[in-house]
């Protein structure tokens, strides 16, 4: 049982940068060059952790701190949602609301590290990544409502312990949340239609740009916590919305079935942003709102598509 | 000891100590120091008192005690102290005790510029009418007790006259207040002609006896009438005006109490007395909170004055508070009693972390102010390095207020969002899509409350000093340190012993006579966590805590000392393209706020004016300056406000004309009144 | 006995001003005179508290409610009085007011209480009605006391219209002696025998005498149609006049309604007597709200309240049962409170020599007590809550609600009106900046104490009631 | 005394009102207000013909004195002194003015003042003649601009006033007479001394251009 808790631990870091290499190849398969190994993600990391570090004459304590306290809260979150079982937290944390929160305590603390060091960079990009996350909340917390309201319950782990629901009579409202969902996962992780996470051009970074200024371990952290974050989104994409395969009881075989299955699902959304990522433009930020609140419908539609008998 | 303080006797104690108070400020008027502490000094003690008599009055069952007057039977001074008000009383008590500690070091900068006496003097008498306010039992006590507090925080909010639009603000705090107090008036009278008293318990009793159209017309007054003091949308212009005007102390407490006793007094009338509830009340609430939130942190983020931001960000949290209030009168109506506990219990919690955090936000801000004099957040930047306190409890002030986890503003949001789930659960189709449409909202305020305390925070304490202002800034003074770290450990604990503090908001509810009828009891909390009913979700804080802080340290431990064994850290310039950095280079406010304001732009009408100076005059190709002004239109203003305004000035001008100056006029009123009354009178 | 004592001293004090030539006596005496007429006044309040009706003479008769206003006459008196003296100092010290003009002004503000006293304490109509006719005369004089064009214009006024509304007011008095077959009493006519034998006179007739009655000494009382005098008279008048004026007379003037409409109600049901009353204050209310709005001198303000506030009384004597006992309270609590403020609009006055709202600037700063007392009396006159306008406003409102549902939401609404037209001109008056040419001098203590003691009056009264002002007021009310 | 004799004497009164109304110069007007005021102590003497009670003849001589004598005495002094001869215009114009005095004739015979005119059912035509005579006294005041003619208009109408007394019946105890004479005696001295002021400080006794105290 110890080691199931551990695994619920360590699980997020390990595979998220492997998360961030695989988008990184399909995106270079479809620009039809070879591209960097999927493992390059972890090299990074450890080149960047031994590199020396330069912090801003401006910079205040928000600035130091804040790559520990946002790595931490993705660790928070990566143990509060179900990864690989449904058993492990009895539900004393694992809640819903407790997730968004915690993960906009991580756009808190992103947002005022960009501001801390006064360049100019770090200004607009924090006011766009407040105003993205702003918005995308409202059809973050209604998708995952809609799931809950099926169940019946805002505990993550209850919710992945469900029967599946694409076979039952619930499969319309769920496959409109999970579109909504993925809406808000590409927003919040600052994919494609977003934010292009491989430019440092001023006009279109929102998330490179609160960065900017960080180097050596904290840069590495801030690059993992994003990795992470991307992880987190997927498996709570996958766990949630098709929840194969969640190992019900603490069998080895089971633990080990689930697992392939988790991996199975990563690949395959990660395989979803990339192509989304290659097959579309990046769009213009004030275009961004109009595609946030059409997330918000789907998802306020399919609530209300809903029709609970009980209560 | 304990019977004592809880007894009527205590209360009047409780109300005679700010008595003192306030009369010991004004004897000692001459002497500023003096004043000072004899004010701070016996707030502290009267606010102490109050929140032992309020634990105490918590645990004893209602106390209501009257003295009769000789003015006539239907008005007497009586009061009813039961677990509703002991907890008014706690929360008002509660906040008086830290801005007092506060106030001994803020007051200083008063001193030989306007007399202290009379801001003791009107403080005191401020703080005994609210408290009359939440335990008066008869309508006109009640109303006597109303206009006392408004009319001593009038004179707090105009307390520093030499700014002209201090005074034009407390003019408009007061003739709008002084309007909702016509309505409340009126829908007692209404109460008074059907139930034939004023006292609550009677109303309470009889209260079938009004007929229901009269009932909805009661409501809509009390909803107008009490909506102003708590600053829903339509009525909140007066909110931004006046309390930024009144010192940062007077603005915390008005800020975090005094609204509340519009909310109340809902809660009293909606909830206590009218009791049988139509539904469409609840749907009507529920419709003016979200509104409220979500243009309230609209106009909030819209804001380059600190404290106008803060007031705004009041209007927003009322309007959370109304949505827990809303959810609950619409169960109370659809006879589901569980879930409109659940709801009021939301909207109480919701009351007592809103009390906390932004009267922490509104003192910290002030002793920015007192340094830096100024209100205006585009002059600030860089202060975290010249007031660090200050900064931290700001940044743990704002941290609650954008509803983050550890802090308590998490806990009373995550209690709306149950409800408001719950509500979605509901089978008609048009309830529930007013639900869907509330949780919407409520996300949004949620994200937009971040965004506007990034911006708040960011731009006064973070990066470099935009104006030489903040040069000379000192940190804050003790006494004003221990008065934010306080209010700021107090957000902590409250977030995380909100299991225990839930079950106390569910024996509020259950107390009300809309639930005297709850057969089951329902916990809204076991233990630490707190559950909404249902099974449907669960939150333990303490764990919650736990898990933070293990996993912040088992990541600072790892990195710091498993991985960098050789790196230095050097300090350097921020790297900007080469150029020289220069404070204009950083994000001001207004640009934070910027793009949000053009999305919104529908709503906030924002309008964008350019003044550019060129080198010289004729040939417009180098300009030497550039201005932008980015103003938002304040559309009640100018739709509601200004053809009223015109609409009464026109009407008197008209009346004017009667006194036309003519004698002759005159004596013609007198003939033609005696020929139409005789002709009439027949 | 006290009466005779009462209006003798007062005759006597004007007799010597007349004849003195040296002003501090004159000043002396008529204080004296008044702080004697106030003893008196308590001495007879008792006795009616104790006794019941006291009528020494025949032509002298006080019931209840007349003892009440022989009270407040001799106190706002005694505080008139009193600030005239500093007051006139000060103008004769300033302006080309001579001595002459002076002892005109105590002997006719002598002369003006003698005749209010008799108008309350008179047992018949008809001498109730000179005396009122010699208050008229008395006081047109004092209000062209400036005999400034404005002034002239505004005494003019005031004594045409009065002197018609006196007019009609005696018609209808004549039209209430028809029930009287003029063989008894050799003429005599007492209250007590129009009461008595009202019931044979004809009801049509008497519908008709209380119109005159109402519309006559309306005019006096200053209700709507009639009111339009009222402005002129108290804006032009010196400051101690026109609080009389407004304080005092009004009432005066009222009660002697009331106790026709004691004798109508016998004769015909109280609906009609009723409507009448409570239309007329629903008018006032309405026209002195609207046009309080946007007024340009501060004194035309303080009558324009007085209007409105007569207009509250009236309603009260309207709405009858519970709203009576208000109403008594509002009179008593109105004619304290009025002339304090119109004692320190005196002040402003002489401080900033224009009674124009718009120069007077920064009066916190110049006249700081005058100014705090001023904000002071307006939260009290405009019903603010430790005073007890605001109690007695609610109680009638809450008297009317049933009978008249919309009358009393539109008054509520009115009265709203009226607390922000005066807000807006106090506000305006007391912050701000100093005008430069105002040079900061101390205030005179004795400009202050009067209306002080009046607003401390005012503060005890609404909380504590001594018990023989409490019985008067009950009796009074159970009769009318 | 026969109701035709009574008659007269209100005709008389009626018609100095009606000649007030259309007077020219000041001098007539003052000529048919002591025209007036003789009739109306005719008609007291007449009364104490009846009752012939001493106090009653004292009254009558008073009211002969202060009203037939004195007043016009007071009102001839003072335009002598500022020259007063041509009085000001009046508002509305001659026929105008005559067709409201008509209405009001007309409405003081309407059912809603019959109570008023029936107190004594003999002397209805009196008595409306006399409501109407107050009536008109009322509207004199209205249309008048000049200060003098005001104050007749005011003394007119108590004098119509005391002759509706009379014709209902109502008489009074001698002693109020007396000190209702004794008031407009008061009333008469302090109008002359105001209209000299008002001469003095607005040169002339327009009243329409007092018109300074605006709202």
């Amino acid at each position: 049982m110890v080691l199931i808790l551990i695994l619920q631990f360590i699980l997020t870091p390990v595979i998220s940068p492997l998360c961030i290499g695989i988008v990184k190849k399909i995106k270079a398969k479809f620009q039809n060059r070879e591209g960097a190994s999927i493992f390059q993600p972890y090299r990074d990391i450890w080149k960047l952790m031994h590199k020396d570090e330069v912090i801003s004459s401006d910079a205040s304590w928000v600035f130091r701190c804040a790559p520990f306290i946002i790595f931490a809260t993705t660790i928070i979150v990566g143990v509060n949602i179900p990864l690989f079982a449904s058993f492990p937290l009895n539900g004393s944390t694992g809640d819903l609301l407790v997730v968004v929160y915690t993960l906009a305590l991580g756009t808190f603390f992103l947002a005022l590290a960009g501001m801390d060091t006064g360049s100019a960079f770090g200004g607009f990009g924090s006011s766009r990544e407040v105003t993205v996350s702003a918005l995308a909340e409202g059809g973050f917390i209604l998708s995952l409502f809609t799931i809950s309201l099926i169940i019946g319950t805002t505990n993550l782990f209850a919710i992945s312990n469900a029967e599946v629901l694409l076979v039952t009579e619930f499969f319309l409202p769920t496959v409109i949340s999970f579109a909504g969902f993925f809406i808000v996962l590409l927003a919040e992780t600052g994919r494609f239609p977003f934010d292009n996470p491989a430019t440092h051009l001023e006009l279109t970074m929102i998330h490179e740009a609160m960065i900017l200024e960080y180097s050596g371990k904290r840069l590495a952290l801030m690059e993992w916590a994003a990795a992470n974050k991307l992880f987190i989104f997927i498996a709570m994409g996958a766990n949630l919305f098709f929840p194969f395969g969640i190992a019900q009881s603490a069998d080895i075989q089971a633990i080990l079935l689930s697992l392939t299955a988790l991996f199975l699902k990563t690949f395959v959304l990660c395989a979803m942003v990339g192509i989304v990522e290659s097959s579309m433009a990046k769009s213009r930020f004030f275009r961004l709102p109009d595609l946030l609140i059409t997330s918000f419908i789907l998802s306020a539609v399919a609530i209300g598509l809903v029709q609970i008998q009980s209560l | 000891m304990t019977n004592v303080i809880t007894s009527e006797l205590g209360f009047l104690i409780l109300l005679f100590l700010y008595g003192i108070g306030a009369n010991g400020s004004l004897i000692f008027g001459r002497n500023d120091v003096l004043a000072n502490r004899w004010q701070s000094f016996s707030a502290i003690i009267g606010s102490l008192w109050g929140i032992l008599f309020a634990m105490g009055a918590f645990v004893v069952p209602d106390m209501s005690f009257a003295f009769s007057s000789s003015i006539s039977p239907l008005f007497s001074f009586s009061f009813h102290i039961d677990q509703l008000s002991a907890f008014f009383i706690f929360v008002i008590s509660l906040i008086t005790l830290f801005c007092s500690v506060y106030g001994i070091g803020y007051i200083k900068h008063y001193y030989n510029k306007y007399s202290i006496g009379a801001l003791g003097f009107f403080y005191h008498l401020f703080i005994a009418g609210m408290l009359m306010v939440v335990t008066a039992s008869n309508g006109l006590f009640f109303l006597i007790a109303w206009e006392f507090m408004s009319i001593a925080s009038y004179f707090l909010v105009v307390y520093d006259s030499n700014d002209a639009n201090n005074v034009k603000a407390g003019f408009l705090y007061l003739v709008m207040t002084h309007v909702g107090t016509a309505f409340i008036v009126v829908a007692f009278l209404l109460i008074y002609t059907y139930t034939g008293s004023f006292d609550f318990a009677s109303i309470q009793s009889q209260a079938a006896l009004i007929p229901a159209v009269i009932k909805d017309v009661i409501f809509l007054l009390a909803l107008v009438g009490f909506g102003t003091k708590a600053g829903i949308i339509p009525f909140h212009i007066w909110l931004p005006a006046a309390h930024p005007a009144a010192p940062s102390h007077v603005s915390a407490l008005m800020s975090g109490v005094m609204i509340k006793t519009g909310i109340y007094m809902m809660i009293r009338i909606f909830l206590d007395m009218l009791q049988p509830v139509p539904l469409w009340w609840g749907i009507l609430v529920l419709i003016v909170g979200s509104v409220s939130a979500l243009l309230g942190v609209l106009y909030a983020l819209t804001e380059h004055d600190i404290k106008k931001l803060l007031a705004y960000s009041s209007i927003e949290n009322i309007g959370i508070i109304l949505l827990g209030l809303g959810s609950a009168l619409i169960f109370t109506s659809l006879g589901n009693t569980p879930l409109a506990l659940l709801g009021l219990g939301a909207g109480l919690f919701h009351t007592l972390n809103h009390a906390t955090f932004k009267s922490l936000l509104f003192l910290s801000a002030g002793s920015v102010i007192n340094q830096t004099h100024t209100r205006n957040m585009e002059e600030f930047g860089g202060l975290i390095k010249f007031m660090p306190q200050t900064a931290l409890f700001f940044f743990v002030g704002s941290m609650a207020i954008s509803a983050l986890p550890p802090f308590n503003g998490f806990f009373s949001e995550w209690l709306t969002f149950q409800t408001l789930l719950q509500g979605i659960a509901s089978a008609d189709i048009f309830l529930k899509s007013i639900f869907i449409l509330a949780t919407g909202a409520l996300a949004a305020t949620g994200g937009l409350a971040l965004a506007c305390f990034v911006k708040a925070f960011g731009a006064t304490f973070l990066a470099r000093p935009r104006s030489s202002v903040v040069f000379h800034a000192q940190e804050s003074s003790l006494s004003q340190s221990v008065g934010m770290g306080g209010l700021a450990i107090l957000c902590l604990v409250c977030g995380v012993f909100s299991g225990y503090l839930g079950s106390l908001f569910v024996n509020i509810g259950t107390k009300l006579s809309a639930f005297q009828a709850t057969p089951q009891i329902l916990t809204i909390s076991s233990g630490s966590t707190l559950i909404a009913p249902h099974g449907f979700g669960s939150v333990s804080a303490p764990v919650l805590f736990a898990l933070f802080v293990l996993v912040v340290f088992t990541v600072i431990i790892l990195i710091k000392f498993a991985v960098n064994k050789n790196q230095k850290t050097e300090i350097g310039a921020t790297w900007d393209c080469g150029t020289n950095l220069t404070p204009r280079m950083e994000i001001t406010s207004t640009g934070f706020a910027r793009s949000i304001i053009l999305i919104f732009a529908g709503i906030l009408r924002p309008s964008v004016q350019h003044e550019v100076e060129y080198h010289d005059s004729e040939m417009r190709y180098f300009p030497k300056s550039r201005i932008v002004n980015l103003s938002t239109q304040d559309i009640y203003q100018s739709y509601l406000y200004q053809p009223l305004n015109s609409l009464i000035t026109g009407l008197s001008v008209r009346f004017k004309v009667i006194q036309s100056g003519s004698m002759n006029v005159y004596v013609s009123y007198i003939l033609i009144v005696v020929v139409v009354t005789i002709f009439l009178s027949q | 006995m006290e009466l005779i004592i009462i209006i003798s001293s007062l005759t006597l004090a004007a007799l010597i001003a007349v004849l003195v030539k040296h002003r501090g006596v004159i000043e002396f005496v008529s204080i004296v005179a008044m702080v004697i007429v106030f003893v008196e006044s308590i001495v007879v309040a008792i006795r009616v508290a104790t006794s019941g009706d006291y009528a020494p003479f025949t032509f002298l008769f006080i019931d209840a409610l007349g003892s009440l206003l022989i009270l407040i006459i001799a106190c706002v008196g005694l505080a008139a009085v009193v600030y005239s003296v500093p007051y006139l100092r000060r103008e004769t010290a300033t302006t080309i007011i001579g001595f002459t003009r002076v002892k005109q002004y105590y002997i006719l503000l002598n002369l003006f209480s003698v005749a209010m006293f008799l108008a309350i304490s008179s047992s018949s109509p008809i001498l109730a009605w000179i005396s009122i006719e010699a208050t008229t005369l008395s006081t047109a004089f004092l209000i062209s006391f400036y005999n400034k064009p404005s002034a002239m214009e505004a005494a003019w006024k005031y004594l045409i219209i009065n002197s018609i509304g006196l007019l009609l007011g005696f018609l209808g008095t004549l039209l209430y002696f028809t029930s009287i077959d003029p063989s008894i009493g050799n003429g005599f006519v007492s209250w007590q025998t129009l009461g008595e034998n009202a019931l044979h006179m004809d009801p049509l007739l008497a519908k008709i005498a209380f119109i005159f009655v109402l519309i006559g000494y309306g005019t006096k009382v200053g209700l709507a149609p009639m009111h339009t005098w009222l402005p002129d008279a108290h804006s032009k008048a010196p400051s101690p006049v026109s609080a009389l004026l407004s304080g005092v007379l009004l009432n005066v003037a009222l009660v002697i309604v009331l106790r026709f409409k004691l004798i109508t109600d016998t004769v015909i049901d109280q609906a009609f007597t009723e409507t009448l009353l409570i239309s007329f204050g629903v008018v006032s209310i309405l026209i002195s709200a609207l046009i309080i709005l946007d007024q340009k001198s501060y004194k035309r303000l303080l009558a324009y309240s007085s209007i409105e506030n007569m207009g509250i009384i009236a309603l009260g004597f309207g709405f009858g049962g519970l709203a009576v006992i208000a109403a008594i309270f509002h009179i008593i609590f109105h004619s304290l409170v009025k002339p304090a403020l119109f004692f320190l609009s005196g002040n402003l006055l002489i401080t900033y020599h224009s009674a124009k709202i718009a120069n007077v600037k920064g009066a916190l700063k110049v006249v700081p007590m005058t100014s705090i007392l001023f904000i002071v009396g307006f939260f009290a006159i405009t019903g603010a809550p430790p005073f007890g306008i605001f109690l007695t406003k609610l109680l009638i409102f809450s008297a009317g609600i049933r009978i008249q549902p919309l009358v009393v939401i539109a008054v509520v609404f009115c009265t709203a009106l009226v607390f922000i037209g005066f807000f807006k001109h106090v506000t305006a008056m007391v912050f701000g900046e100093k005008p430069p040419e105002i040079k900061q001098e101390k205030e005179n203590i004795w400009l202050i104490l009067p209306s002080l003691v009046l607003l401390i009056i005012v503060l005890i009264l609404s909380f504590y009631q001594p018990p023989f002002l409490l019985t008067l007021i009950n009796t009074a009310a159970l009769r009318y | 005394m026969n109701i035709t004799f009574l008659q007269f004497l209100l005709g008389v009164l009626f018609l100095s009102i009606i000649y007030l109304l259309l007077a020219r110069k000041n001098f007539e007007a003052v000529v048919a207000y002591a025209v007036q005021s003789s009739a109306i102590t005719v008609l007291l003497f007449a009364s104490f013909m009846e009752t012939n009670s001493i106090p009653l003849l004292f009254v009558v001589l008073v009211t002969l004195i202060v009203k037939a004598i004195l007043g016009p005495v007071f009102f001839f002094r003072l335009i002598q002194k500022h020259k007063l001869t041509y009085s000001v215009s009046t508002y509305l114009s001659m026929p105008l003015a005559l067709i409201i005095i008509a209405t009001f004739t007309a409405i003081s015979r309407f059912q809603q003042f019959s109570p008023l005119t029936y107190i004594i059912p003999a002397h209805h035509a009196l008595l409306s003649l006399a409501l109407s005579a107050i009536f008109t006294s009322l509207f004199l005041i209205i249309n008048r601009k000049d200060a003098i003619s005001q104050a007749i208009g005011v003394l007119s109408m108590e004098n119509s006033i005391v002759a509706f007394a009379i014709f209902a019946g109502l008489e009074q105890s001698p002693m109020l007479q007396l000190g209702i004479v004794f008031d407009i005696f008061i009333w008469l001295i302090i109008a002359t001394v105001f209209i000299s002021m008002i001469y003095r400080h607005f040169g002339s006794l327009d009243t329409s251009t007092m018109k300074h105290l605006k709202d």
